[in-house]
């Protein structure tokens, strides 16, 4: 077992210009390598940024690996982008907790069981990538239903759905809607 | 939450909704869920949502629905039973049942959002890049779009273009007497186009009928006077040989 | 001086994440650094990203600089970004079968040709770089003349388009119709 160089910073390069998380499989894939190669480039990867001096992490999403700033150097570049990293509103937390629970899910639905519109909140939720459409129920009107993104798992920093906590709800009888 | 004031001060600013003002009550009195005293919790309701009125905070319908519902049930509760007793406390109990349930799963997700908000907070953030795809995309060498085409293709892909000439559509399938001359020019000067080594007059019939043959004969003189094709017959009554000229190929786009 | 290594991490970070490279000037700014400070650390970052496992590179672009790929490893970069050409379609192959053995030819003498409308067809070779506007024909409206490009003689191993085989339109038996 070589050092393999090239392939380690061919991994780096290729997390680098990756638009969504590559999955272990598409590396081995492109690099050539198996599984085990695979597993052990990323572990030498992450080692490499286990430095204090390294502003990089290698981030797990949906059993796909990413590329991703150290949360530890997150103010500065809030400088950059000149603006804190804007916290959701406390309605915008509660429409999402629905939606990453109950998805796929409608607006009707949501408003149901918050008891108020849910308009506002979900458009901003949609508007910053954490939730999107993902399909059409079947029935009257055929409302569209919301799901989580990629970018929600990012953005609280979980590694896929299975990291939410569980919830104890009872049975809900969300359909009787009205 | 907690205030001075004995009353039960309503915090600023507003709730996220009547359910979420309902379960704040609820917690403030530190009642159980389940055995909600619906009379005192139905007045402080009205009260809120009056206080909020009055502070121009956004009262939506959702509040005064929800206020109606409470004195209703709060009037349920203080007026003499009904005749028909039975049938009135089961839908009052549905009612209670129902709000109890909504309460129930919106403080779980209530809570579920406080986790996420912890989340938020606490994890510091990752950032990411924002891959620009089309940059790099420049620099990558598309596939070959000509993968797997041979020759071969090429040569099949030009017969089939022959072969149409050949069935001529729009013409075989219209009596000939009804076929105008451009039409047939243009059907005509498509054939001999495809057959730049020459073909026999008679190749041109179709039908045979001899409303075509006159029809084709037409178009043909169309085209020896334009120029664009050439007849050549090298012996009496033997086949008439069309070619196309250079000329041929100079029609205009209109056409 | 010590090592800096938080400043380090965040410098690393904020290349990665900006758009636009990054002047020396603000990355001192947003770092609370002097300029040579600044410039000892880009240094540290180079001589990191020299390694052969490092895919990644410091890029100075007028002034600014900016991570990249090195390009030791672009063609796996390129491998992921191969987009999976799609088979030409009958249509857009009998249309370049004709430019082929026909060119230069306008659009119009195509479209009489196969007796089709061909824009579609065409417009796909065109894009995919298997044809190209080789010139404007003499005549009213002074229509484009369409050609076959270097690429389509690369593929078919031809030196020029005199080694195009000839087709022997003339031998063609025509199925006898009716």
């Amino acid at each position: 077992m070589l050092f393999r160089e090239l392939e380690t910073a061919a991994l780096e390069a290729l997390l680098f210009v990756a638009k969504n998380p590559l999955t272990p499989e598409l590396l081995g894939e492109i690099l050539e390598l198996g599984p085990l190669e695979i597993e052990e480039l990323l572990h030498k990867l992450r080692a490499r940024y286990a430095a204090d001096s390294c502003g990089l992490t290698l981030l797990e999403i949906n059993d796909g690996f990413k590329l991703g700033t150290k949360p530890e150097v997150s103010r500065f570049i809030e400088i950059l982008y000149k603006q804190p990293s804007q916290a959701l509103s406390n309605a915008a937390l509660e429409v999402l907790s629905i939606i990453a629970y109950r998805q796929p899910v409608t607006r009707g639905e949501v408003d149901f069981i918050r008891g108020v519109q849910s308009d506002r909140a979900l458009a901003t939720l949609v508007e910053k990538g954490i939730v999107k459409e993902v399909g059409r129920k079947d029935g009257p009107g055929r409302p569209i239903l919301y799901g989580t993104t990629e970018q929600f798992l990012l953005h609280f920093g979980l590694r896929s759905l299975e990291d939410l906590p569980n919830l104890e709800v009872g049975e809900l009888r969300v359909t009787s809607l009205t | 939450m907690e205030s001075g004031n004995t009353s039960p001060q309503i915090e600023l600013p507003a709730y996220h909704g009547p359910l979420d003002l309902l379960l704040t009550l609820i917690q403030q009195e530190k009642v159980d869920i389940y055995d909600i005293p619906i009379a005192r919790i139905a007045d402080q309701f009205v009260d809120a949502v009056r206080q909020m009125e009055s502070l121009d905070m956004e009262v939506t319908t959702e509040f005064l629905v929800l206020a109606a519902q409470l004195l209703y049930m709060k009037s349920r509760d203080l007026l003499p039973k009904p005749a028909n007793y039975e049938e009135g406390q089961v839908e009052g109990e549905d009612q209670r049942q129902e709000l109890v349930e909504r309460l129930l799963a919106y403080r779980t997700f209530k809570q579920a959002a406080q986790f996420l908000e912890a989340l938020e907070t606490s994890s510091g953030r990752s950032y990411y890049r924002e891959v620009d795809v089309d940059a790099i995309l420049v620099d990558v060498q598309p596939e070959n779009p000509l993968h797997g085409v041979s020759f071969d293709d090429l040569w099949k892909s030009f017969c089939r273009v022959i072969e149409r000439a050949e069935k001529g559509g729009e013409i075989r399938y219209v009596k000939p007497d009804e076929i105008s001359i451009d039409v047939m020019v243009a059907d005509v000067l498509r054939r001999v186009l495809l057959h730049p080594k020459g073909m026999r007059f008679n190749q041109l019939m179709r039908i045979g009928s001899r409303m075509e043959m006159v029809v084709s004969f037409l178009a043909l003189l169309e085209l020896l006077k334009s120029g664009k094709v050439r007849a050549e017959q090298p012996a009496m009554l033997s086949d008439i040989m069309l070619f196309p000229t250079k000329k041929a190929w100079e029609f205009t786009e209109e056409e």
